[in-house]
This record gives structure tokens, sequence and C-alpha cells, in this order.
């Protein structure tokens, strides 16, 4: 393998890395917060690129400039995190806090099983695909081989924009600190007079909308079909817990590491492609219980 | 326990005493029960054909019925998995009482009801299904495939190729991770090989079956630069391929063949570029050259545009098939044994060496592994302007015969024995 | 006689004249009865507090041992049982020596990685595996005999049940034994458990092979009433489907388990019959309506219709099992 | 001389830029119960944590009975001897007093047959027996996790001693009990202990006890044992009534 190729690799897998860690970083939080494992992000994530691939598609084919895609990414967002994230965190999460967490998983299990219903409802089973705010980004050439501006660069770019926006929102806001709190320890946080449950509603709303702005951002590189919720949640718990539960930063090292490590594999051994994330994310918690980033819990007696 | 002993008793009793040759008396309809994917990815076939066969049992109904009887139809859904669709199969016949099967999409599903549908003894119609293997390695009386198999569809495939391209010297390909993807690639190469033993594969990539994204394929392919590309991908899948593929130029670069294309050409709309080789599984294309113009074509393709907004693809054909083969062995059937309503052995002699007429070429069923031998159209894309997608230029129809593996040999072994001169043996009709 | 006597055998009774009185949902009930044995094995687990997302694997390790050994002239069921129990179990020990080490949302994610290994391997190894399509099992003989498919279904469902009860009698003397007692520990406190002289890993273990081995008893059934072995077998989808009955027929209780597993196929196929469309909407609204109205599942709802009917203190440990661990709370966690 | 029944040569432990034990030698006597005393903070419990194999020292060694035990997890320790209650009782919450106690035993004979039921285990009347013992006979067969923690430090002790050790390690053994019953607790508790031949070490903050029930005590501060003696000796001494006795009393 010459150094253009592992390049062209490296490209590849950043830009897919990009997307993966948009999905992840929500999964992510919402666990550090509500300590809740989010079967359900996946339709989230669907349902924000189902949104995005079928209103955009509208407006294009009404004659509106395609650039509109781009507003309405995040407007699809905004109403996946707040038409659904908020029903389901109030109407459902809140009830369990309380119980164990295998009830916890299977109550977004059941929420998944449902949205994924509610999208072939909604949207049919016929792929959608609109890749006009691709399109108008247009090519770069590298090695000769096309890019997409938007997955070289467009993708990338808002990721990283996403992980230091993040980290600004939970140091430097009044909100993102009460959320930092509620992360480190929720009894304390309790304790001083911290409204508990508005911060899981704020988290769990910002979350839903990570994961309907990765859909959002994924749905003009692909097409948006029935089950596509299904594969992305798997993917993004294995980057999830090779990174450590509750990691943000560590979120974007580990969709790195699994994107890097499956676009090489595509170059390599594309039979092993799909084996990269799982492979990564047991090698990681062998030797790291607690994920790369995470921090081991220290038991007292 | 004694119930059932009882049970089966009495129809063995009563067998005996009415005897196979003595007539049947006419039921109060026709119960059909119909597998086809209404959920999942493959449901872009399955929901077209759905419609169709509700469209066609309207039809056959309006007009009486098959010999006055009406057809009474119930679906099952192969998106629900296999377990789900073996269940309901049973019910469907042992409940129900179903008299005959289309059963189904899912070359997987279709491995597992053919050996169900023996068991059972009930007629099952294998209305889409392309997987050679069923007869190939299974011996069946009471199942039959009313179209043709993975490899008279693909050596017509790479008949076009090799006629119109000669020239090529390397190839690559990006199929889906399942049986499908896996077959028709080993059926495409070992032909390839066999009759343009110089050709060099320079990439096999199979990524998971409903991959949302090719980027790294298409970068190393890029990179490559084969001369031909070769995808039997469908649905989302091809779809996602064609558009990122387009997007970054290797649509430009390579020459594409996409044998399922036929079905996508409407969903892929202007982003399916001119000069893709494209087949349909047989000689399926809503404006077939031989069929636009008659009658029956026009109209059935017409009404299927109003009544589901699109064009019938070649899933929707398949289902034709399937019901024209059902009234032509009905007809049959009854002309055999003077006019009495057939019963299954009857119907089944009916159907071995059937002809029977969709809409295309005539289709004929094999009398000696049930297999249906049908045409095979392939052609070029070009965006002409006249629809908002592309359609087909230079297409050939091939004659299925020539393509079908003869009865009792393996696939395999027979395309891998063909030669280089079988490209200029096999003459097809072209059309402009 | 008393009711809590009389139920119970009243269903074991219905169960064995499933073939008599409803022949057509002779089929149904072996799958139902063939899963509930698989699920008495997630349901072990969560009497230590651990829930794998992952136990689907042995589910289609099983099966497919199965498969091959079918395709390599070890054509008997009960070998097919004996060599698909085999392979769980050595599966269960080398992926166990693994995640014992691990517990709570690690457990979970590791047996689900594993799980997504293993059916990525079976995808993708087609020539071996057949891929997405699987692997058909032709129907086996029974101890030298060939039989045709009635006597076959028939036996297979007697099979079914009769392995359920032995299994299940099994597993509910096993978890009131020494050692399923050392099991359960795991859930409420590993730190006295050290401190008794027991390793929990090594505990752990011992219930994690018992657990894969009923999964895979249960997947040999399946595969040889499906006659066909497919990746879906080991796709999370199905851990998730095992758990969600383990939660449905109660958390932890061992009849809850066929009784969850019954109720769901019941709704799975009615849903699918009758609602095609929206069979997963169905499921999910029913599993949501159990967890949030009734946390104890099945059995708590019948225990308390029972205590209704027959107050008495020995419900006590029934509803010990299930409705505790049902409101076991975060802090037991840590 | 006869080797002792525990040994901590030149143990040492630090948390980070914390000392909690620094260059400790402790030698414990079979049969002499020793109390180890000392302020809040000053390491008694790491030390217990040291003993079992809970924590690693940074350096020094333990021995039990003349074996090195310092790298041992905590269950080979037991195995060998060495039982221990907690300052928070350590019980499976959702059984019972007398199943907690029968779950030890499982333990301690290492059971294996899947067909034994737990309670029918011949040592069942022992096991009541020892509940009475600490005065928790009439709680046997409710969960512990509805008893008072008085109660469950009690039988978090029985669970202790049915594992027949020859050393028994406790901290702060009647904290949870009310001050009336202390003394009586202890006097059940030693003359058990005496009767089995095992030998105690309680972390202690009530005098009154280590004075009654104590051989020996060590004054545990500043990570290091400062004073070692008999219990009239210690008590008296000045930097113990001013570091320690004080600092109770407040």
């Amino acid at each position: 393998m010459n150094l253009s190729l592992i390049l062209l690799a490296v490209f590849d897998g950043v830009s897919y890395a990009a997307l993966v860690f948009m999905v992840a970083v929500g999964l992510t939080l919402i666990f550090g917060v509500l300590r809740i494992l989010n079967v359900a992000h996946g339709s989230l994530y669907a349902i924000g690129a189902y949104l995005t691939a079928s209103i955009g598609g509208a407006v294009v084919a009404a004659g509106y400039s395609p650039i509109l895609a781009f507003p309405l990414m995040l407007i699809a967002a905004a109403l996946v995190g707040v038409l659904l994230g908020a029903p389901i965190e109030r109407l459902l999460l809140r009830r369990i806090y309380a119980k164990s967490e295998v009830l916890q998983l299977l109550v977004t299990f059941a929420v998944f099983m449902i949205l994924e219903d509610v999208q072939r409802l909604v949207w049919g089973n016929q792929p959608y695909f609109e890749s006009s705010a691709l399109q108008l980004l247009g090519n770069i050439q590298v090695f000769g081989v096309y890019y997409t501006s938007y997955q070289l660069v467009l993708l990338p770019v808002v990721a990283l924009l996403t992980l230091i926006g993040l980290r600004l929102f939970l140091r430097r806001t009044l909100t993102g600190k009460l959320i930092t709190a509620v992360t480190e320890d929720r009894e304390a946080a309790r304790s001083i007079g911290i409204d508990a449950d508005r911060v899981y509603l704020m988290t769990f709303v910002l979350g839903a909308a990570l994961a309907g702005l990765g859909g959002a951002l994924a749905s003009p590189t692909t097409s948006v079909l029935p089950g596509i919720g299904a594969e992305m949640i798997v993917l993004s718990f294995a980057v999830v817990a090779t990174a450590g539960l509750g990691r943000i930063e560590g979120a974007a090292v580990a969709a790195l590491l699994i994107g890097l490590g499956r676009s090489a594999a595509t170059y390599a051994m594309p039979e092993l492609q799909v084996l990269v994330p799982y492979l990564i994310m047991l090698a990681v918690l062998l030797v790291r219980p607690e994920g790369l980033f995470g921090t081991p819990a220290a038991r007292k007696i | 326990m004694l119930t059932r002993t009882l049970l089966s008793a009495t129809i063995l009793a009563t067998a005996l005493g009415t005897g196979a040759a003595q007539a049947q008396d006419k039921p109060d309809a026709l119960k059909i029960g119909v597998a086809t994917f209404l959920t999942g990815p493959a449901s872009v076939f399955g929901v077209p054909a759905r419609d169709a066969a509700q469209m066609l049992a309207e039809e056959i109904n309006a007009e009486g019925g098959i010999a006055g009887v009406p057809l009474e139809i119930s679906f099952i859904d192969e998106g629900a998995g296999g377990e789900a669709l073996t269940t309901e199969y049973r019910r469907l016949v042992e409940e129900e009482g179903a008299d005959i099967m289309f059963s189904g999409i899912s070359s997987g599903n279709c491995m597992q009801i053919a050996p169900l549908a023996e068991d059972l003894e009930v007629i099952n119609i294998m209305w889409d299904c392309g997987t050679q293997r069923v007869f190939e390695e299974g011996d069946y009386d009471y199942v039959f495939r009313t179209q043709s198999h993975a490899t008279a569809e693909m050596l017509a495939v790479v008949l076009y190729l090799l006629k119109t391209q000669p020239d090529f010297e390397t190839i690559a390909v990006v199929n889906q991770d399942y049986a499908w993807g896996r077959d028709s690639w080993d059926i495409f190469s070992t032909a390839l090989k066999a009759m343009k033993p110089d050709v060099e594969v320079v990439g096999e990539f199979f990524p998971a079956f409903g991959a949302p994204d090719f980027s790294t394929e298409i970068s190393r392919l890029s990179a490559t630069r084969p001369d031909v590309i070769l995808s039997t991908s469908w649905g989302g899948d091809l779809n996602t391929f064609v558009q990122q593929a387009a997007q970054r130029g290797l649509t430009q670069q390579s020459q594409f063949v996409l044998p399922l294309a036929e079905s996508s050409l409407e969903a892929l709309g202007p982003a399916l570029p001119d000069g893709v080789i494209v087949g349909g599984r047989g000689d399926h294309y809503f404006a077939h050259p031989e069929m636009v113009g008659t009658e029956r074509f026009d109209s059935f393709v017409s009404s299927f545009k109003e009544e589901t907004g699109a064009y019938p693809i070649y899933s929707v054909f398949h289902m034709v098939q399937a019901f024209e083969a059902l009234k032509a062995a009905y007809a049959e059937a009854m002309e055999e044994n003077g006019g009495s309503w057939p019963n299954d052995q009857e119907l089944i002699a009916a159907y071995e060496g059937l002809e029977f007429q969709g809409m295309g070429r005539p289709v004929t069923i094999r009398e000696g592994d049930h297999q249906g031998v049908e045409a095979q159209l392939i052609g070029t894309t070009v965006q002409s302007g006249d629809y908002p997608f592309a359609t087909l230029e230079n297409m050939m129809i091939f004659d299925g015969a020539e393509l079908t593996t003869p009865v009792g040999e393996s696939s395999i072994d027979w395309v891998g024995a063909l030669s280089p001169d079988f490209v200029e043996k096999i003459e097809p009709t072209t059309f402009d | 006689m008393q009711i809590r006597i009389l139920i119970p055998v009243l269903a074991i009774l219905a169960l064995a004249l499933v073939p008599m009185l409803a022949p057509s949902l002779q089929v149904l009930m072996t799958l139902a009865l063939a899963k509930g044995i698989a699920v008495m094995g997630v349901t072990l687990l969560l009497r230590a507090g651990q829930v794998s997302f992952g136990h689907a694997l042995f589910f289609g390790i099983a099966a497919y041992a199965a498969a091959f050994a079918a395709a390599s002239n070890l054509d008997d069921l009960f070998l097919l049982l004996f060599v698909g129990a085999a392979g769980a179990a050595v599966s269960g020990l080398l992926v166990g020596l693994f995640v014992v080490r691990y517990r709570g949302i690690f457990f979970g994610m590791l047996n689900l990685a594993f799980s997504m290994i293993f059916w990525s391997v079976l995808e993708k190894f087609y020539h071996l595996t057949g891929g997405a399509d699987g692997l058909r099992l032709a129907r086996p003989e029974v101890l030298g005999l060939a039989l045709d498919r009635a006597p076959f279904e028939l036996l297979l469902y007697y099979l079914a049940l009769a392995l359920t009860l032995g299994l299940g009698w099994f597993a509910t003397r096993w978890l009131g034994s020494p050692v399923g007692q050392l099991f359960q520990t795991v859930k409420t406190n590993e730190t006295r458990l050290e401190y008794l002289g027991i390793s929990a890993q090594a505990t752990l273990l011992k219930g994690y092979i018992l657990s894969a081995v009923l999964c895979g008893l249960g997947g040999v059934l399946v595969a040889t009433a499906q006659g066909i072995v497919t990746p879906a077998y080991a796709y999370w989808i199905r851990s998730g489907e095992m758990v969600f009955i383990a939660v449905l027929g109660g958390v932890g209780s061992i009849p809850g388990a066929v009784a969850g597993a019954i109720a769901y196929e019941v709704v799975r196929i009615y849903a699918a019959a009758f609602a095609a469309d929206v069979w997963q909407l169905v499921l999910g609204a029913f599993l949501l309506a159990i967890i949030l109205f009734a946390p104890s599942g099945l059995m708590g709802i019948y225990g308390a219709l029972m205590d209704r009917i027959s107050p008495r203190r020995a419900a006590a440990r029934e509803e010990k099992t299930s409705a505790q661990a049902a409101v076991q709370t975060k802090e037991a966690r840590t | 001389m006869t080797t002792p029944l525990l040994e901590a040569r030149g143990l040492e432990i630090r948390f980070g830029g914390v000392v909690a034990a620094d260059h400790v030698d402790l030698t414990i006597a079979e049969g002499r119960n020793l109390a180890i005393i000392g302020p809040n903070g000053a390491g008694k419990t790491t030390f217990l944590n040291i003993c079992t194999g809970w924590i690693k020292p940074t350096k020094g060694q333990v021995f039990f009975r003349g074996e090195e035990v310092t790298h041992l997890p905590p269950r080979k320790i037991v195995r060998r001897g060495v039982a221990r209650a907690f300052q928070i009782p350590q019980l499976f919450t959702e059984h019972t007093a007398l199943e907690n106690l029968m779950i030890a035993v499982s333990a301690r004979e290492g059971r294996q047959s899947p067909l034994l039921s737990m309670g029918a285990q011949p040592e069942r009347r022992e096991m009541l027996e020892l509940l009475d013992l600490v005065g928790c006979a009439d709680v046997a067969d409710r969960p512990v996790v509805e008893l008072s923690e008085g109660q469950r430090k009690l039988i978090d002790i029985a669970v202790a001693l049915a594992l027949k050790p020859r050393l028994l390690l406790m901290d702060e053994p009647t904290s949870g009990v009310a001050s009336s019953e202390k003394f009586e607790i202890m006097e059940i508790l030693v003359a058990a202990l005496s009767q089995a031949a095992v030998t105690a070490v309680f972390v202690e903050h009530d005098m009154g006890i280590v004075k009654n029930y104590a051989d020996e005590v060590a004054v545990w501060n500043s990570g290091e044992v400062q004073l070692r003696g008999t219990p009239e000796e210690i008590l008296a001494h000045p930097d113990v009534i001013r570091d320690v006795i004080g600092e109770e009393a407040a």
C-alpha cells in the first residue's frame, strides 16, 4: 500500500468518523447525565435523516434554492429534540429513573421498536435520496480521486465545531455547568438545590437533537430507508463503550479510531470491514475495562 | 392424537373413495397465499408486486374468476422474518385452506419454503426469487418457478458486456453481502473467465446488506480505475452506491454494469448517468420494444402507473407471470379432464411444460425441473429527456433456452465449461 | 385441591394436550417453548443482576453447530441437541472468561459485541455459512428412525415440552442450591462474596455457562423446527427479544420465562398476521405497557391474582424474586 | 518464639500524596484479642484492607501464620482462615438473615451439587444457634434489607463467624448498637470467640469496650502504630488521652 492510498484511507476514515461521532456524542451525553443507554437513539437519527430528506426534497422540487437544505438540517434536529426527545423523557423515562437498568434499557428498546414502525408508516418503504446539499458544495480532487467537499471538509468541520461547542457549553454556560454538576455527582447536585428534572429534560432534548442532526447531516450522503437506525445504534454503542461511558471527548477519539480502522480494513482486508468496530471495542475493553477515557468506579467498604 | 388420526383416516378414505381422476366440485373461491416483502429493504419489490397482485386479482374476478371461481388473496410479510413466514405459511395452508401459494422474493425464504410446501403438499409458485440452487440441489413435485434464475440473468449480462465492450481488461465488483450478491458474482465471474480468460479482477467488495455508505469503496475504486464495475445490488443499496459513485465521478471513469437496475430507473431519476448497462431479471421493461403497442401491455402499464404512481418494475412483471401461469395451468388442466375443476395432481401435470405469456416473450416451465425459461432484456441507459429518469437504448433480447442451465447440471460447472466462441454463437435480437 | 397447585398442573396439562386440542398451534408452541428454554438462560443471569444483550450468540452458535453436524452425517435429533449444547457450553466458557470481569452496562455491551462479531462472521464467511440465507437443517432422524413431517413435528413438540419442564425444574433447583445462591449474590454484594472466600467471577462464570447451554438448547430446537439456521438467530434484535420476554414473564422467574415466551409468540404471530405493517409497533407498545404498569411481569400479575383468590404467606418467595428484582434501585448497581 | 497469627512488616501505603501507613510493623498473637484505636482518618480501616488483600501496600509484607499473603486477593486470604466484619455491614440484602448465614456455610464447605437445596444443608441448626448467639434469632426469616443497622452489623459478624475463621477482623463492631446493649453483645461475642478459638482484631472508638474486652491495644495515628500495650497502659498514656480519647470525648 503506497502513501497516497494511506492518505485516501485516512480521508475516508475521518469523514466516516465525523458522522458516527455526531450520533455517538448525543448517546454518551445522555448516558452521562441520565445513566440510561438510549436504544431509541438510532431511531432519532433515522427520523432526523428522513425529515431532512423528505422536506429537503419537497423544497428543492418546489423550485427553492438547495442552499435551504442547510438551515433545514438544524430545523430537523430541533424538531427531533423537541417533538420526540421531550415527550420521551417526560412521559416515559421520568417514570423509570428509580427502576433497574434492565427495565430502563428495555423501555428505550420498546420506543425503538415503535419508532421503527412509525417511520415506515410516515415515510413508507421506498428509499429517499436527497443530495442537493452535497452537490451544491462540489468536489475536490485529491491524488486523482474525487471527494465531495461535503464529506471531506464540511462533515469533519461540523463534528469539530460540535465538540468544541459542547465543551464551551458545558464549561462556560450556566445550563452547561448544571449538566456537568449532575453528571459528576447527582446526589450532591440535588442537595445544593439543582433541579435535576429540568437538567434531565434539557440533556435528553439536546442529546436527541444531536442524534437528529447526525441523521440530517448523513442524509445527503446516503439512501434514507427503513433500518438505518438499527445499524447506527449498534455502531454508536461500540463507539461509546470504547470511549468510556459519558465521555464526550473520548467519543471523538473512539469514533476516529473506529472510522480509521474501518477504512483501513476496506483497503487492506475488505472482508473484515464490518468486524472492525467490535474488534477495536473488544481490544480496548480487554486492556481498559472502563473504556479509553472512563474512570474505574472505586468500591468503598 | 386420536382426533388427528381419525381425521387423517377420513381424508385418506375420501381420497381413495373418490379416486384421483374423479372430478372435484368447484370451490367457492380459489384461495391464494402470496408471500412478499411488505416491510424491510426488499419492500421496494414487494409492495409494488402486492399492488400488482391486487390489481390482477380484481381484474380476473371482474371477468368472472377462473372458470367462474373467484380468487381470494391473502398476503404474508416476508420482512417479518423466517419464523413468522413459515408459521403464517402453515396457517394459511392448514387452517385457511389456501389452494396455492406464491412464495416468495427472498432466495433464502424460497430455500426454506420449498421443502415445507412439499411436506404440506401444496403447490408453491416461486414467483420472484432467483436462486438457481433450489432446483439444482433439490427435487420437488409441488414447487414451480414462473421466471428464470440467476444463471440466465447473469449470463445475458456477461454476453451483452462482451458483445458491446469486447476490449476491457479489468473488472471490480461491489455486491451486497448476502446469498444473491455472492452467488450472482460466482456465476458472473465464472462465466466471464470462461469466455474471456484474460480478464483481471482488481477488486471484490461485499459491503454489508443495507450499508448506508460506500465512500471508502468508491475511493478505493477511484484509485484502482477498473475498466468495468459490476454491481448486482438493488433497492436502497444500489441507489446509494450509484448516487455516491456519480457524485464523485466514478461513473465517468468506469463502465458500470448493473444487472438489476431496471427496478431503480425511476427511483434514481436524473442521478443515473448515460451509458450504464442495465438488466431487469428477464425481459422486463415498462417500454419493452416488442410489447409496446400491444393493447394488453399498454393498458397494464398505464393502469399500474395510474394506480400506484410508478411504472411497473420487474417484480410486478414477475407477479403478472405468476397469475398468467395460474390461468394457463387451470385452463390446460380443465381441458385435459373435460372441464371439471382440477385436483392438485392434474394442476401439477398442467404446470409441467406449461407455456404462457406475461408482459414479455412467452415463458415455458421445464418439465424436468419445474424451472421457468424466460428471455432476458439488457440495455444501456440514456437520459433522453422523454421521462424524468433514464431509459434504455441499444437493447438486446436474449432467448432464454440457450442461457438456462440444462436440467440436472450445476450452474457453476455449466457456465465454467463455456468457451469464448459462445459469445458469437448467441445471437440476440437487437434494438436501437 | 389447592388452587396454587391446581393451576400449574392445569397449565402443563393444557400444554400436553395442544397437539390434540389445537393442532394448528403445535408448531407455534414448539417454537414458543424452545424460546422459553433460551429465555431461561437470560433469566438466570438476571438473577445475578446481569443483563446480556448478546445471548442470541449462544442460540446461534448451537443452531449452527447442529446444522454443521447434520450436514456431516451426525444426523440424529438427540446428537444434534448434544452437539448444540456442547458448542454453547464451550463458547459460553470462552466468552464467559472474558465478560464475567464486567458488570452492568459493560457486561451487556460486551455480550452485544461478541454476538455482533459472530453475526458478522456468519454473514461474511458466505461459502462456509451460507451467508445471510443461512444453512438448511434437513429433518434429522430420531434414534435411527426417519420420521415423516407430522410424526416428527409431534415428537419435537413433546420433546420441547419435556425439555422445558426438565430444564425448568433443573434451573429452579440449581438456583436454590448453594452454587446457585452464591451466583445470585453477585447481584447484591460482591464484596461480601469475596470475603466469603468465593470468586465472584468464577461463580458468575458457572451460571454464565449454564445460561449459554440453555440458550443453545433453545437454538437447536428452533433450528430443527424451522429446518434452517440464519444469522438472524444471532442478531442483536434477537437478544433484545429474549430480554424482552424475560421481563414480560417476570424478571428472574423461570416459569415466567416460559409463560412470557408463549405470550410473546402468540402476540407476535397475531400481530404479524393481523397488523402486518405494524407488528413491531404493537410489540413495543405491549412491552411499554408491561414495564410501566406491571413491572413484575406476567408472573407478578399471576401472583397478585393468586393472593386475591387464596391469600397466603407462602407466595412471599415468588414475589420476592420478581418484585424485588423489579424495584432494585440504582444504588445496588455500584 | 511461636509464629504470630498475623504479621505486618514494613507496610507503607500512599494514596496520591497522602501517606496512610508509613513503615508499620504489627504482630497479632494467637488468642490475644487486639483493639486498634486512633483518631478518624488515621488509616485503621486501611490497615484491615491491607491485611485482607483488598488494597495492596506500596511496600512491605503481610504474613498469615507464617505464609506471605501480601499479594493474594481477599478470597484466598479468607480461605486461609481470616474473616472480616465491616463498618458498613456487607450482606446479601435480598436474602434473609438465616440465608445469609447458610450462604456463608455453602461457601465454607464449597458445596457444588446443583440439586442440593441450600436450606437443606446439615448446618442449618448450627446457623440458627449462631443467629441466636448474636440475638437475631427472631428475625432469622426476614430479608436483611428490612432490618435495623444494628441488627445488620451483628448478622455481618455472624456471617464472618459462620466461616469458622482463625482470625476475625471487625470494624467498630458495636457502632450501630444502642450503648445500653453494647456490653452485653461484646460479652457474648468474646465468649463465643474464645469458645471457637478465634482471635479477634477490632477497630474501636468506645474506650469502655477497649478496656473490658481487649487483651492488647495498638494506637494508630498519622499512619503509624505509635503505641502498643495492655489496655491499662495505653488508656493511661498522656498522648492517647490527648490525641485519641480527647477527640472521642468531643
